[in-house]
């Protein structure tokens, strides 16, 4: 009975509840970010205990921790933690903006927490059935923060994003039915047949036929959340129209949970199956989504759909890195997790407190934020050049591992991922230049923006170019050898 | 109790409910009148839970009742009941136009089944399970209401396919595994009740913004 | 104990970055930031330098750091090769810092403390670019100079144009960047272990070899701006603040040339002979083409921009005529080559780093940077004029300056090639020493163009008359950089021994034995009776005949020197727009070499009221290679974004469709 | 190359003072026979040097705006010319100075003179002197390039460019016919018409402002600067023929340091001068001054031709 799993997963779902009644009050914020922070003590607390005596299962096998998604478990709580702090003035701005009622304040904070219940949820389950009702449920939850603003546009995204996701995880569903049956005929009926830690274990003797179907489903139905082409086409409307928060955490967090269970059911795939059949799969969605992304990119109007589709673009190479397997690619997809997940939630934070200097989202009346308030402008140009994958910061450091063992091992596809990147490059700085430089069109806040976050996911990518700590390096190589 | 029945006929009786089900997917398929959709749909849950009952009573497994009570509740009283409100409050009351006209649907249909078969016949030889034939089946039924979200260019009607899927899925669990574990079965019930909550919502909001609920309103969004 | 030149030099580096992070202190405090970090950055280039000029006798030191992957620790390492090019950063850094002391100024753009950060970055990633020894950390570095540099182009980020040359730049030094990353990929040939040593070690098969090589050509190339990679060069030199002008021609752009070395002739083993007549030819164009754009330029620092694609292009040229030397194993000739390449980096860094902190002082005093409304400086600010005079003779190439010396050097190399084994080649390298000469010619008249319109003559606005001389920092640098092209030119047989030390290690073979057998005073490449110059008794001789005749002169006729108007044939009415203007000065160039431009006349009509006269000079390889390549990228562009046109329907037709096609294959 | 004879010195010493006292008079020969050749009774073989006695002696006349660059020019460019004469071998062969500077060398020194007047020129800031430095320069950035190819063909049939060991190994040569070196002295000829101002790229007798290139640029100096401009001017001239005498007819010059060799060369010298100064004057004659724009395709023809020298070497003689 570890106390850890149960306040990782209490805290925010008591919040959840705390947060529906209390939403609305003075202090509401403050109070989401004590959840975050408790939340995220928590989770440092379960990776203590994981570094100091291994593998945990709890809740009646229900739920565990092993190093592959106690990292995961780590960064979600950080940068949860995070966007709550950024959430905190950002919110209030808003509300004088008019944007928002207390109401809709009420709804957001329950369903912030919540949110993160879902995700933390699917991130330590080890019964398959309930990674799907999580991700499900992350779904629903962030349709209503998509929604917040009830304009048409966001209506229109929440919509889109409801169809397509909820028709997507139903394959998910099949996928895991599919699986359920293959694991029947070994481990029997009951829930035993679902726990990835049984799973694994007799992974090599799953029916590969029905394993291949089964890994269809999965693929299809986590890939949509994923945001892989061609399943992509909900997540730009959603990062673009619903607050800057949600937009940062769904990039940010959402994407990677989702990968996180494609990669689990990637691993049982390739033990019935061997290695090429999963791998080619993940590699051919990894590079499509790579290369349609940037070219994409170079057409967007709007500067969060802009960062939506590099969520697009960076997802497709962590798949990639995934699908060709082997300790470094592996290591590199997750390191890459790790910092998109700081960097892109960094931009999200500059680019909201930019559109509200701005009031617009429109590129191209967004100039010279430098002049107005360098932090701001400076954050976004620093995350920038992180994203796009220019040293020092450590999105390179992945970046350089991925592509380097792809000239290795798959020679034929670095041309396109380095074509991708150097188009990828074009479009966004020729992007993000002039609206951080330039003569200025934005205007004071009437509250200090929060930059805090900006600066110390900034930092920490920086960091994680230069230097990988031993121990996190040692994690990365234990959950690597995971995933094989 | 299987006594009273040989295995055979078992396989047969649920092989019937099953191309019931089918069935009822095509009607979906080709029906153009809303209200009548949502009868379709609750008679899809209706014919759900008397297979989920029928293996649970074969099998004797003990929490497929459970679920199949939860169908009859959520699947035949509680959201059809939802969606003829719905339809009376929003009065929307028109019939349902489609994208691709409906004989061709079907026929796109028809060949859906073809390939369902094709596809789950290889599992379902290995499928332990006496209802091993209705994979297919399952199949083809998910496959159908998913053309049937891809036709529909009404919001409703796109919300019937959907939960209709839902319901194709259910019957693939319990048809090839006899049901999930307890669990799952619950967080799927529940996903699917707060799915329709929201939706009703959304239903309201669109309304009030676009003044109908023709999804041709929501194509704002592009590249 | 005697710590190593290598940790010295990492402390420098650690030096410069410390400095780079004080400048955030006190961002808008000029005192702090030029009075004493600016100087202090400068007192380090010099301790870098001399920690060089000690490791370049030494065998190579390496070390590995505790940073970077897990898998791929930071690997750095000290050899001649790294230790000659930090010795050129170092003090050419060193005379640009003491300058930009005096230079910087508060005003619209970056603050003087960001512009600290940035300057000393750039100094500090340049310096672990050179002393990199395994792929990760040359590439960290190498994108940290750009990115560094690009902020620092883009610091008076308020002109529209400006933030179109630092986007054009930074854009080309990445896709530069992508090229090199792959040129290690190759050369690691499936190791997967990317340190230098093990590309050392690993032998490559003869194509991936030349792939490399390639690879590496167009990638470093893209930073070095030889054609048709150069078009950044033009835009982003003349955007940036002159002290970083300087830096970027002076030393970015060699560390191009460092890679390009490295790569060739230390981690590849073999050459053939056609990469090297590749890079001949490409450092041919390159240098006419510079030569004859600068010749027809308007703004100073643009044609001080193109003179940089012009040398350059020697280098280049320098460079593949030793690969070649060396693929035939003629190592002394090789090593001429290479020798003259060297030097000419040094040379370059020098007087180009001279002559663009000169136009910064030009440009401080009278806001002014086009041409056309300059003139007469050398009465308002005696010291930049007759400090730029230096290095504009230097970058004419006349002896006995700095400039020559390579230029002699080269054209000795080529003098040699009839040894070549291939007839073929014997054909072509006369023409390409034809190209030489007239490039050389050429740079000749475009200082005189230069240095006339700027500094001679009249003022040709009013505003010039109250422009003001340089203060004392900027005086220093400026003298500084003067004194090293005199040094260098004068002194060639010391330099050359130094240089032995890296043609040594690269082609293992040094001028050491002929020049040592020669006097210390005569460079003697290859053996005295073949050719020998000594540009010491050069000026010596010139200086004592110049003497004994004016002292002459003097005794004999000691007649007064009396002032009156200029005689100009009589003609009273004589005004400052009679002189021959910049675009007159380009005349003649666009004239004879009328197909290197696209160009635009605005010609007046006979009886034009208000007459004017316009000529646009535009590059065609924009028009040939670059707007085609952005038009496809646009069509592939919109192409995609038909996929997207908002149907929900349509996307989960799409969703449906991958489900039915996986489906298929699946089974 | 160190140790340094004493006949070397002194024949080093004798050339150089010969070359700056003879310049003069080779200037005034040529002058001569063109006067003769246009039936002109001519000023005399002498006037260069009244007229540099008259230079002297008035005062200089030096405009307002001129500044330090323009008095220094002249002494510079008088030095500079001096090295170039004192480099090239006139007599004998073994000068303790060639070492210095070989034929590259030379080519820059008389870069940088050029150079420095041109600057001079434009230093008063006069439309003249900016046309004059203007013309100049483009005559220069095309001829310097022919002279370095007609020098490297040279360099190329002896194995080196040290002018002294060229004239050497051409002289003790035996007579073979070299059609790259026929090429190399047609380009040498023109180049050097151009780089002394000479019919027909310029006129040195004119007085046409519009069509004048050398003159123009020294049109601001007086007095005892013009003199040593002048001076400088047909010291340029001397150079230049013994530049062509060391190359194509380098038969008569002493070889390494023997008196009687230097005695002998000295009489071999005067008459090479002189007809080779006739052949000028009479090309002078008979070729008309052609338009400025026309010079670009003169001199892109003897560019042609030294590099068609150079390719024939390469191909032929090698």
């Amino acid at each position: 009975m570890s106390w850890e799993i149960v306040t990782v997963l209490g805290m925010p779902l008591v919040g959840g509840g705390v947060l529906a009644l209390v939403g609305h009050r003075r202090r509401a914020a403050e109070v989401n970010i004590a959840l975050s922070v408790a939340t995220f003590v928590a989770a440092g607390a379960l990776v203590a205990s994981v570094i100091r005596d291994g593998p945990i299962i709890a809740l009646w096998d229900q739920f565990f921790v092993d190093s592959l998604n106690v990292f995961l478990v780590a960064l979600t709580a950080f940068v949860s933690m995070t966007t709550a702090m950024f959430s905190r003035p950002y919110m209030r701005i808003e509300k004088d903006h008019g944007r928002l009622t207390a109401g809709r304040l009420r709804l957001y904070h329950s369903m912030y927490q919540l949110f993160v219940f879902t995700m933390l949820a699917v991130l330590l389950a080890n019964n398959l059935g309930i990674v799907w009702v999580a991700t499900e449920a992350a779904t629903l939850t962030t349709v209503l923060l998509v929604s917040l603003y009830r304009t048409p546009a966001s209506l229109e995204a929440a919509w889109k994003y409801f169809i397509l996701c909820g028709v997507g995880i139903a394959q998910a569903l099949f996928g895991t039915i599919l699986l359920y049956m293959a694991a029947q005929r070994i481990l029997g009926t009951g829930f035993e047949a679902l726990l990835w830690t049984h799973l694994a274990g007799v992974r090599s003797e799953l029916e590969p036929t029905v394993m291949a179907i089964a890994f269809v489903f999965l693929l299809v139905g986590y890939g949509t959340k994923v945001g892989l082409v061609p399943l992509h086409n909900w997540l730009p409307d959603a990062h673009a129209e619903g607050p800057t928060p949600v937009s940062a955490v769904l990039s940010g967090l959402l994407l990677n949970v989702a990968l996180y269970a494609l990669v689990r059911c990637k691993v049982l795939a390739d033990g019935a199956l061997g290695a090429p059949y999963a791998s080619r799969l993940m590699m051919g969605f990894g590079l499509v989504s790579v290369v349609v992304a940037a070219f994409f990119l170079s057409r967007q109007r709007d500067v969060k759909r802009l960062f939506a589709y590099s969520s697009i673009e960076h997802m497709g190479l962590i798949t990639f890195a995934f699908g060709m397997g082997g300790p470094i690619a592996s290591f590199a997809g997750l390191l890459h997790m790790t910092v998109h997940s700081l960097t892109k939630s960094a931009i999200f934070f500059a680019v909201g407190h930019a559109a509200q200097k701005t009031g617009t989202q429109l590129i191209e009346n967004i100039r010279g934020l430098i002049n107005v308030s360098p932090t701001v402008g400076w954050g976004l140009m620093l995350g920038t050049v992180a994203i796009l994958g220019v040293p020092p910061f450590g999105v390179f450091a992945s970046e350089f591992l991925i592509l380097t063992t792809a000239m290795r091992e798959q020679p034929w596809a670095t041309p396109f991922l380095l074509a991708a990147l150097g188009v990828a490059f074009a479009a966004v700085f020729g992007k993000v230049q002039p609206m951080v430089f330039g003569e200025s069109t934005a205007s004071r806040l009437p509250h200090p923006p929060a930059l805090v976050p900006v600066f110390a996911h900034v930092a920490l990518v920086l960091t994680l170019g230069i230097y990988i700590p031993p121990h996190l390096a040692h994690w990365y190589r234990e959950a690597a050898r995971l995933i094989g | 109790m299987t006594e009273l029945l040989s295995a055979a006929l078992v396989g047969q009786i649920i092989n019937m409910l099953a191309s019931v089900l089918l069935l009822l997917s095509f009607a979906m398929l080709a029906q153009r009148r809303i209200l009548s959709l949502i009868d379709l749909f609750a008679a899809q849950g209706f014919v759900l839970m008397l297979s989920t009952a029928f293996v649970g009573w074969a099998t004797g497994q003990v929490h497929l009742y459970v679920s199949a009570a939860i169908t009859l509740g959520l699947k035949v009283l509680f959201l059809p009941w939802v969606l003829h409100r719905l339809i009376r409050r929003l009065n929307v009351k028109w019939d349902v136009e489609t994208l691709i006209n409906i004989p061709t649907t079907l026929l796109v249909g028809i060949v859906l089944v073809i390939l369902a078969f094709n596809v789950a016949q290889p599992v379902s030889q290995l499928a332990g399970t006496v209802t091993r034939g209705t994979l297919g089946i399952a199949l083809a039924a998910v496959l159908l209401a998913f053309l049937m979200m891809i036709t529909r260019s009404k919001a409703v009607p796109q919300v019937i396919g959907f939960l209709a899927m839902e319901n194709s899925l259910f019957f693939a669990a319990t048809a090839a595994t006899y049901g999930m574990p307890m669990v799952v079965e619950l967080g799927i019930a529940l996903d699917v009740l707060v799915g329709i909550i929201i939706l009703a919502v959304f239903f309201f909001q669109i309304r009030e913004r676009f003044d109908s609920l023709d999804i041709r309103h929501l194509e704002k969004l592009k590249e | 104990m005697s710590v190593s030149p290598l940790h010295a030099a990492l402390y420098v580096a650690a030096v410069w970055l410390a400095i780079a992070a004080l400048g955030v202190v006190a961002p808008h405090s000029v005192r702090w930031v030029a009075r004493v970090l600016f100087p202090a950055g400068a007192l380090a280039g010099l301790g870098l330098a001399s920690i060089a000029l000690v490791a370049i006798a030494q065998p190579p030191h390496a070390t590995v750091l505790p940073l970077g992957l897990p898998d791929l620790p930071f690997h750095l390492r000290i050899d001649a090769l790294s230790a000659f090019f930090l010795a050129l950063l170092g003090t050419v850094a060193a005379g640009v810092s003491i300058f930009a002391a005096g230079y910087i100024r508060p005003g619209a753009g970056t603050a003087p403390g960001v512009q600290c950060l940035w300057y000393h970055l750039f100094l500090a990633s340049m310096a672990l670019v050179l002393l990199a020894d395994d792929a990760y950390v040359f590439m960290v570095t190498w994108e940290t100079m750009a990115v560094s540099s690009f902020f620092l182009v883009t610091s008076d980020h308020r002109l529209p144009e400006i933030r179109r040359a630092g986007y054009l730049y930074l854009l080309v030094a990445h896709i530069g960047a992508l090229a090199i990353l792959l040129c290690f990929g190759v050369l690691q040939g499936g190791t997967g272990d990317y340190t230098f040593d093990a590309m050392r070690a690993s032998s490559l098969a003869p194509f991936w070899a030349t792939a490399a090589y390639l690879l590496a050509l167009f990638g470093f190339g893209a930073k070095a701006g030889i054609l048709p990679l150069h078009v950044w060069l033009p835009e982003a030199h003349p955007a940036a603040p002159s002290p970083v002008s300087a830096l970027m021609s002076a030393v970015m752009l060699k560390t191009a040339i460092y890679g390009l070395l490295r790569v060739t002739f230390d981690l590849l083993h073999t050459q053939v002979w056609w990469w090297g007549v590749t890079a001949l030819a490409i450092g041919l164009l390159t240098a006419v083409f510079g030569v004859v754009f600068s010749a027809v330029q308007t703004d100073m620092k643009r044609l001080l921009a193109y003179s940089s694609i012009e040398n350059i292009g020697l280098i280049v040229v320098g460079f593949g005529l030793s690969v070649t030397f060396a693929a035939y194993r003629m190592d002394v000739l090789a090593a001429l080559a290479l020798t003259a390449t060297l030097y000419h980096c040094l040379n370059h860094a020098y007087f180009k780093s001279l002559l663009f902190l000169a136009t910064g002082s030009v440009l401080h005093a009278t806001k002014e940077r086009a041409l056309g409304k300059l003139g007469g400086l050398i009465h308002r600010m005696p010291w930049v004029a007759w400090l730029a005079l230096v290095g504009a003779l230097a970058i004419a190439g006349l002896p006995p300056l700095n400039g020559f010396v390579s230029e002699w050097l080269l054209l000795q190399a080529f003098l040699f090639t009839p040894g070549l084994p291939d007839t073929y080649l014997n054909m072509l390298i006369p023409i390409a020493a034809a190209a030489i000469a007239l490039a050389a010619a050429l740079s000749g008249y475009v200082m005189v163009k230069f240095y006339g319109v700027i500094f001679l003559g009249r003022p040709r606005e009013e505003r010039l008359a109250e422009a003001h001389d340089a203060g004392v920092w900027e005086r220093i640098g400026l003298a500084w950089l003067a004194v090293g092209c005199v040094a260098l030119g004068v002194l060639p047989v010391q330099l050359v021994r130094i240089i032995d030390f890296v043609t040594g290690a690269l082609v293992g073979q040094t001028l050491a034995g002929v020049t040592a057998a020669s006097h210390w005073l005569f460079l003697a490449p290859v053996n005295p009776a073949r050719a020998s110059y000594s540009p010491l008794l050069l000026l010596v001789g010139i200086v004592i005949v110049t003497l004994l005749v004016w002292l002459g002169v003097r005794r004999l006729y000691h007649g007064r020197v009396r002032r009156a108007p200029a005689w100009d044939c009589g003609f009273p009415l004589l005004t400052a727009r009679m002189q021959d203007t910049a675009e007159g000065f380009g005349q003649p160039v666009r004239q004879v070499f009328e197909p290197f431009f696209r160009m635009e006349r605005e010609l007046p009509a006979p009886f034009d009221a208000a007459p004017r006269y316009r000529v646009t000079v535009e590059d065609h390889l924009w028009y040939w290679l670059y707007a085609p390549i952005a038009r496809v990228v646009e069509r592939l562009t919109g192409l995609v974004a038909t996929l997207q046109r908002g149907r929900i329907s349509v996307y989960l037709m799409y969703s449906f469709a991958t489900l039915l096609v996986l489906l298929l294959l699946a089974r | 190359m160190t140790e340094i004879s004493w006949s070397g010195t002194i024949a080093q010493l004798t050339e150089l003072a010969l070359a700056i006292l003879l310049a003069p008079l080779l200037t005034g020969w040529v002058n001569q026979c063109r006067a003769w050749l246009q039936n002109k009774s001519g000023p005399g073989l002498l006037r260069p040097y009244r007229l540099l006695r008259k230079l002297f002696g008035k005062d200089a006349v030096i405009a307002h705006g001129a500044s330090a660059l323009f008095r220094t020019t002249p002494y510079v460019l008088f030095g500079c010319m001096c090295m170039a004469a004192a480099i090239v071998p006139t007599l004998g062969t073994d000068l303790p100075y060639a070492p210095v500077a070989d034929a590259i060398a030379l080519v820059g020194i008389l870069a940088l003179a050029r150079a420095a007047l041109a600057l001079a020129a434009m230093d008063i800031g006069t439309a003249f002197g900016t046309l004059g430095a203007r013309r100049e320069m483009m005559i220069g950035f095309l001829a310097e390039p022919a002279l370095l190819m007609v020098l490297f063909t040279a360099s190329l049939l002896s194995q080196t460019t040290s002018l002294a060991t060229t004239v050497e190994t051409l002289s003790q040569r035996d007579l073979a016919i070299y059609p790259s070196l026929a090429f190399a002295g047609v380009a040498f000829t023109m180049v050097s018409l151009a780089e002394n101002a000479r019919i027909p790229v310029d006129n040195p007798a004119t007085h046409l402002e519009l069509t004048m290139i050398h003159e123009a640029m020294v049109l601001e100096y007086s007095g005892r600067h013009l003199a040593l401009v002048e001076w400088a001017a047909s010291l340029k001239l001397f150079v230049y023929s013994c530049i062509g005498i060391a190359l194509f007819f380098p038969f008569g010059i002493a070889q390494g340091g023997d008196a009687i060799g230097l005695l002998l060369a000295l009489p071999a010298l005067v008459v090479k001068l002189a007809i080779g100064g006739l052949l000028l004057a009479l090309i002078e004659t008979l070729s008309a001054k052609m338009r400025i724009f026309r010079a670009p395709e003169f001199l892109g023809t003897a560019f042609l031709l030294a590099v068609l020298a150079l390719l024939i070497h390469a191909f032929l003689e090698s």
